[in-house]
């Protein structure tokens, strides 16, 4: 177990490496205006090549990624060239940290516990009312772009609650539409799983011995198919995690919520290539820290996997 | 049968390896034994005694790690040539087990049964490739029409019966038939032997049959070799195997099989086989004739008493 | 046989069940009869046929049905409306000829069925051209994504020695989100259609790539590909006639999924600000000049249109896919 | 019948499948009685109905599968009118259990062995916590497996699949049922452990007292563990009677045919006696006797009418017309003639 986590993690840490430097590298194939600005019209051809000289960004591309990761290593994402000019960018990140981290803990927190009642409800009723109703739900959300339901939400919810349509942080009522927007996604998801994942424990050879044994339907949803039907889903919480942060980026920006996401916008919109290649590297890293947690959580919840072949990825 | 026969197959210190996490897992190791031509040779053994491996490294599906096939005296393991290997893929054919799983369910039985004539282009136009596949399924028992169809229309031995067409078709010397009846109805599985027997004589067919089911081995086999845990542990021809079996493990398993006659059933007395009994600490067990065309695996007290128990 | 004591002969046998039904029988009919060796072939075939099944599941789906007309209408629709008579280009900008200004936010109309937007474009025509645009995408996009992720898959799944660099590769792909991927790829290029698709082909194959590879793990070591072994059927072969027919349902399953998938990450990258220049009408650029103006009620038609047009279409595509899946899995096939 | 009571009786018992919007008849009127403390072997091939058959005594039959017609009486009440699942948890599993084929799936691998024995005990014995642990580890103890204490904690994929199969034994024997179903307990185990396992049963149905029915289509099975025989052949059984009976004097055709078809009794060298044909689509309707079309010697009546069950001798019956007296003698082929003259009571 110990030996399978830390190869995991050996994973994890080779293929941060690779994402890190292959933003870098397509970061520079953007023409370097985005890191003049607004002053690009303004200054000479000499006074730019200056700067940028001084910025390193004409030095060949390997004594560039050099400078890149030793920085990196102090903690030094750059410096913002457009969206806060020459304010280091985690000093412009920061305070927007706790916004990020507090709709993405309550967001997955309400997805993981509304989505797994809903597939044990779909799963418990199969082809009845209930699981038809709740397909209609998570037809809807994957079907219709999230872009527009989204909006509709805040649309009508804004109204429906009495609240500004931006986000207000002193006002309580303002943080709940963001953030049901933001597990919409991932209860569908976590639904439609689960209700998969029981349905094939429940056409497995051991749930007919379970009859056999004289074991109530009740008892055998409880005790055999939902919790084996947890340990499949625990791969899935990566994928909410990932679903958390796209969803993180748009609601950001629709509600104006000063986070990590909406800040993502803006500075694309404003093309400062330092800010958005931290933020990428941000983002990516989380997206790779939460697919290592979900393999720790599927191994520590099967007993089979000390034994497993590692058959390649998920 | 003496020694001169016609060696049609001959397996010299077979080994086999698997990679699994954590190594290699040895399948099959120090397998000796040859085929004559013309015989029926059976290859008995449980589960994951590595039977099947034996029979997938002849036909170059497993790969082995060392030793030697050698198919009319020739070696076909390892790096061989390429004429070589298109007239090993004609010549060795194999039957396999489940008829449900090894028919192509998306292909006529039309292709699946001209598969190998196709690859090999062993004939000039499509009438000529057409002909074969009829002469093929009658040979069979079916009729020529089938070949329009797919295989969900037949049933487990008509199935059974177009795989067996597949191999003839390429006009082979050997057919390695891997349990080809154990997953067939009781009532089909006579039907299937008996089609393979009458082949065997119209053909000449030299079969390596592999079985876990030592009373149909029993019927249809000249010689048998046990294999328990990759390694072979007895070789004799077939009446004299359940004449004389000498290695425990034969013994163990000949007492375990069930026999139809309720009261030579209830008389029956199990012998079970523990490997920990034998102590080879000093003395290696070797692959040895005990007596003439009968070997076994043993060590030189072992082989002493085989032989004091065959003589009585 | 010397001990040939008949069955009949034996103690009289007595009716034990279900009365003496044959007590008036023909005396004729004991006797043996003639016996055909071919009828005893014949019987116990099943007359399942996989494809038959898969169509009869799928119509007996209704709502998949009325959904497949919808979808087919809209799609023909869309390429025909171009063609009809008296319809405006998308791009032309009307100008009241009394005034010489812009028919700004008209709300429809006889004239103009669906309004017009902000700078007096129809908006009816900027629909079904922005219907193509996106369509197009869509299915560009499937269409690549699926060449790409058979190709790459099949390769995975069937060579062994594949495997290992393949899922390395995949698992370094698989761990950047999508949208992460989509932005940082529509970013670094211009704004065009070839952006657009350039960068959701680069963030969806390895997915398909990994799916079909799963698939083929799945049925890859099933006997009937070793026999094709055997045979010596050479692997391209196998992977055409043996592998990719198996799949046939799958693919096509996912082919449906990633178009609603496509036009869902188009209206996003559009709303970023990195998606296809304005000029170029499509459901992504409808939707979000509709946005930008929907602060008045009075000229939310600007955004529900297109998102009806945009809902209709990624459902129907959506809930087909779904429903062929489930028609073409043999398990459901009872 | 010597005496013994039924436990079970089953009357004409007719169940049927909706399938592909078509409707299977995989039971055709089958009637049977289960004697107390016998072993009763059903034998048949691959969609005979065996195994559905023995399904309907626990009502288990998949979702699209219903008891059309028939009775299945059982301490007095018709387990045939069972439909709803409290009925049926009176039955299943405190007073018939079943053993199901594969050992390898039939157990959930994410819980330990223990607590799946457990479970049963605390819910059929009103037994718990430490208690019922301890009555798991007497079960496991019972069924041959070595240290159990330490086994109850493992897992299923720690345990052979004749150690699992012993695992299931003993959750079958956790509520002291009457009846055990075991379903091809070893078909997928290897002949070595098969041998075991069936002697487990055997010593268990000593100490315990209950009645097995066993289903299975290796007739070498059936001769090692059957006082009585049932033959199913598409639906129906067709002969019923003792072990002897069956193997030594059988009277159906079809029995004949599998029998004489065994290898073991088979000459070497000579073809083995064959059945041609495969068994009937059972989705047709059936006329006659299901057998007719694969037997070279049947009777024009036979194509006609259905057969109805004669009775041979007292215990021994079989549907056939070969029984009535009007039929024409037939000689029964030589591999069954030298089995009857291998019994050693002789002539019969």
């Amino acid at each position: 177990m110990a030996k399978y986590m830390l190869k995991r993690l050996a994973q994890s840490v080779v293929t941060l490496f690779i994402v890190v430097t292959a933003v870098f590298l397509l970061m520079r194939l953007l023409p370097v205006e985005g890191y003049l600005g607004e002053r690009y019209d303004k200054l000479s051809p000499e006074q730019r090549e200056a700067i940028l000289q001084k910025m390193g960004l004409l030095d060949p591309w390997y004594v560039q990624i050099g400078s890149f990761y030793s920085k990196l290593a102090h903690g030094d994402l750059g410096t913002s060239a457009i969206y806060r000019k020459d304010v280091p960018v985690l000093q412009v990140i920061a305070p927007r940290v706790p916004y990020s981290v507090r709709f993405g803990l309550v967001a997955m927190a309400l997805s993981l516990a509304a989505g797994l009642a809903m597939g044990v409800h779909m799963a418990r009723y199969k082809g009845r009312f209930w699981d038809r109703t709740w397909t209609v739900y998570i037809v809807l959300i994957n079907a219709v772009p999230s872009a527009v339901y989204l909006l509709f939400i805040q649309l009508y919810g804004t109204d429906l609650l009495k609240v500004p349509l931006l986000f207000d942080k002193y006002k309580f009522q303002s943080w709940v539409l963001p953030a049901i927007s933001m597990s919409l996604g991932g209860i569908a998801g976590y639904a439609m799983w689960m209700r998969r994942f029981m349905v094939d424990e429940l056409n497995k050879d051991y749930i007919k011995l379970a009859r056999a044994k004289g074991m109530t339907s009740s008892a055998i949803m409880v005790r055999h198919v939902m919790r084996n039907a947890y340990v499949p889903m625990a791969q899935y919480l990566p994928a909410a995690i990932l679903a958390t942060v796209s969803g993180s980026i748009y609601i950001e920006s629709l509600y104006s919520i000063p986070g990590m996401g909406g800040l993502l916008v803006d500075v694309i919109q404003r093309q400062d290539n330092p800010m958005v290649q931290a933020l990428v590297l941000i983002f990516s890293s989380i997206g790779i820290l939460g697919l290592f947690l979900g393999d720790v959580l599927m191994a520590a919840f099967d007993p089979r996997i000390k034994f497993a072949k590692s058959e390649g990825a998920r | 049968m003496s020694d001169g026969t016609d060696k049609l197959l001959e397996i010299r210190n077979l080994r086999v390896d698997f990679p699994v996490r954590g190594g290699l897992f040895t399948a099959v190791r120090d397998v000796n034994f040859s085929i004559r031509k013309g015989e029926t040779f059976g290859l008995v053994g449980e589960s994951g005694s590595g039977k099947t491996t034996i029979g997938r490294a002849i036909v170059r599906i497993a790969q082995a790690s060392s030793g030697e096939i050698l198919f009319r005296g020739r070696r076909i393991n390892g790096r061989i040539t390429r004429e070589l290997d298109s007239e090993v893929v004609q010549k060795i054919q194999m039957i396999f087990q489940d008829p449900m799983a090894s028919l192509n369910e998306r292909a006529k039985v039309d292709y699946i049964v001209s598969e190998g004539i196709i690859n090999l282009g062993k004939f000039k136009n499509e009438a000529e490739r057409l002909a074969l596949v009829e002469k093929a399924l009658l040979e069979v028992g079916l009729l020529p029409e089938f070949a329009s169809r797919f295989p969900h229309e037949f049933s487990g031995g008509q199935r059974q019966r177009i795989g067996i067409a597949r191999s003839l078709i390429m006009e082979p010397e050997l057919v390695i038939c891997d349990e080809p009846i154990s997953a067939l109805d009781v009532s089909i599985r006579a039907q299937v032997l008996n089609l393979m027997s009458e082949l065997q004589k119209s053909k000449g067919l030299t079969y390596l049959f592999i079985a876990h089911d030592l009373s149909v081995v029993r019927f249809i086999t000249d010689r048998i070799a046990v294999i328990n845990k990759g390694e072979l542990v007895e070789l004799a021809e077939t009446e004299e195997l359940f004449a004389h079996p000498l290695h425990p493990y034969t013994r163990a398993l000949l007492s375990a099989i069930p026999v139809p006659d309720p009261i030579l059933e209830r008389k029956k007395v199990l012998i079970v086989y523990d490997p920990a009994s034998r102590d080879y600490r000093t003395d290696k067990p070797a692959w040895t004739e005990i007596a003439a065309g009968h070997f076994a695996r043993a060590n030189e007290a072992e082989a002493a008493e085989y032989r004091r128990l065959l003589a009585r | 046989m010397a001990d040939g004591k008949a069955v009949a002969a034996g103690p009289p046998a007595a009716v034990v069940a279900k009365g003496d039904a044959a007590a008036g029988a023909d005396p004729a009919l004991f006797t043996f009869a003639e016996f055909d060796r071919d009828a005893g072939e014949r019987i116990g075939w099943s007359n399942y046929s996989y494809w038959r099944s898969t169509l009869h599941m799928f119509l007996r789906n209704r709502v998949a049905l009325f959904l497949l007309v919808l979808l087919g209408t809209i799609l023909a629709f869309t390429f025909l409306q171009p063609l009809l008579p008296n319809q405006r280009s998308p791009t032309l900008i009307n100008i009241d000829p009394a005034t010489g200004r812009q028919f700004r936010n008209l709300v429809p109309s006889a004239e103009y069925w669906f309004g017009t937007n902000s700078i007096g474009q129809d908006l009816w025509s900027r629909i079904w051209s922005g219907t193509r645009t996106s369509l197009l995408i869509g299915i560009i996009v499937g269409v690549v994504e699926m060449v790409l992720g058979i190709a790459f898959g099949a390769i995975w799944g069937y060579v062994r020695k594949a495997d290992r660099v393949f899922t390395e590769v995949y698992n370094v792909l698989n761990n950047i989100p999508t949208t992460i991927v989509l932005m940082l790829l529509a970013y670094i290029m211009r704004p065009s259609f070839q952006t657009m698709v350039i960068a959701m082909c680069a963030a969806g194959w390895h997915g398909v790539a990994r799916f079909v590879r799963n698939q083929i793990v799945i049925i890859r070591d099933r006997e009937y590909n070793l026999a094709s072994r055997c045979l010596g059927t050479p692997t391209h072969r196998i992977i055409m006639k043996n592998l990719l027919p198996y799949l046939v349902s799958v693919i096509m399953l996912q082919t449906a999924l990633s178009i609603p998938g496509t036009i869902g990450w188009e209206v996003f990258l559009t709303y970023i600000g990195i998606g296809l220049p304005v000029s170029i009408p499509s459901l992504g650029n409808l939707v979000n000049e509709g946005r930008l103006i929907m602060m008045a009620p009075e000229l939310r038609y600007q955004l529900i249109f297109p998102t009806i047009v945009v809902s209709i279409i990624t459902i129907s595509f959506y809930v087909l896919g779904n429903a062929f899946s489930d028609a073409s899995d043999p398990r459901n096939h009872v | 019948m010597d005496g013994r009571k039924p436990i079970l009786s089953v009357r004409d018992l007719v169940v049927k499948f909706d399938l592909r919007g078509r409707t299977l008849t995989a039971i055709r009127g089958a009637s049977l009685d289960l004697l107390e403390g016998e072993t009763l072997a059903i034998v048949g091939e691959s969609g005979s109905g065996k195994s559905v058959f023995t399904k309907t005594f626990i009502g288990m039959l998949d979702q699209n599968g219903r008891v059309d017609s028939g009775s299945i009486e059982f301490e007095g009440a018709d387990l045939a009118g069972y439909a709803t699942e409290a009925e049926w948890l009176r039955v299943r599993g405190r007073k018939i259990s079943m053993v199901f084929q594969d050992p390898m799936t039939a157990l959930n691998p994410l819980r330990s062995i223990g607590r799946q024995i457990q479970e049963v005990v605390e819910m059929h014995r009103g037994m718990s916590g430490r208690q019922a642990e301890l009555a798991a580890i007497e079960l496991l103890d019972h069924v041959g497996i070595p240290d159990p204490v330490r086994r109850f904690r493992q897992f299923p994929h720690e345990f052979s699949g004749g150690m699992r199969q012993r695992v299931v034994i003993a959750i079958a024997m956790a509520c002291k049922p009457r009846i055990l179903i075991c379903d091809e307990p070893t078909t997928a185990l290897d002949v070595t452990i098969q041998a075991q396992i069936l002697r487990l049963i055997k010593a268990l149905q000593s100490d315990f007292g209950f009645t097995t029915i066993y289903i299975t289509h290796d007739l070498g099975v059936v001769a090692n563990v059957a006082d009585r025989v049932a033959v199913m052949y598409a639906g129906q059984i067709v002969e019923t009677g003792s072990a002897e009976d069956v193997f030594y004097d059988p009277r159906h055709p079809y029995t004949w045919a599998l029998l004489s078809s065994l290898p073991q009794l088979g000459v070497k060298g000579k073809p083995l006696f064959s059945i041609s044909g495969t068994p009937p689509n059972l989705f047709n309707e059936i006329k006659g006797d299901a057998f007719a079309p694969r037997n070279p010697r049947a009777l024009r009546i036979d194509f006609e009418l259905q057969p109805p069950m004669f009775q041979v001798s007292p215990g021994h019956q079989a549907a056939t017309w070969l029984l009535d007296p009007r039929a024409p003698a037939l000689e029964p082929p030589a591999a069954i003639q030298a089995m009857r003259a291998r019994y050693p009571g002789g002539e019969r």
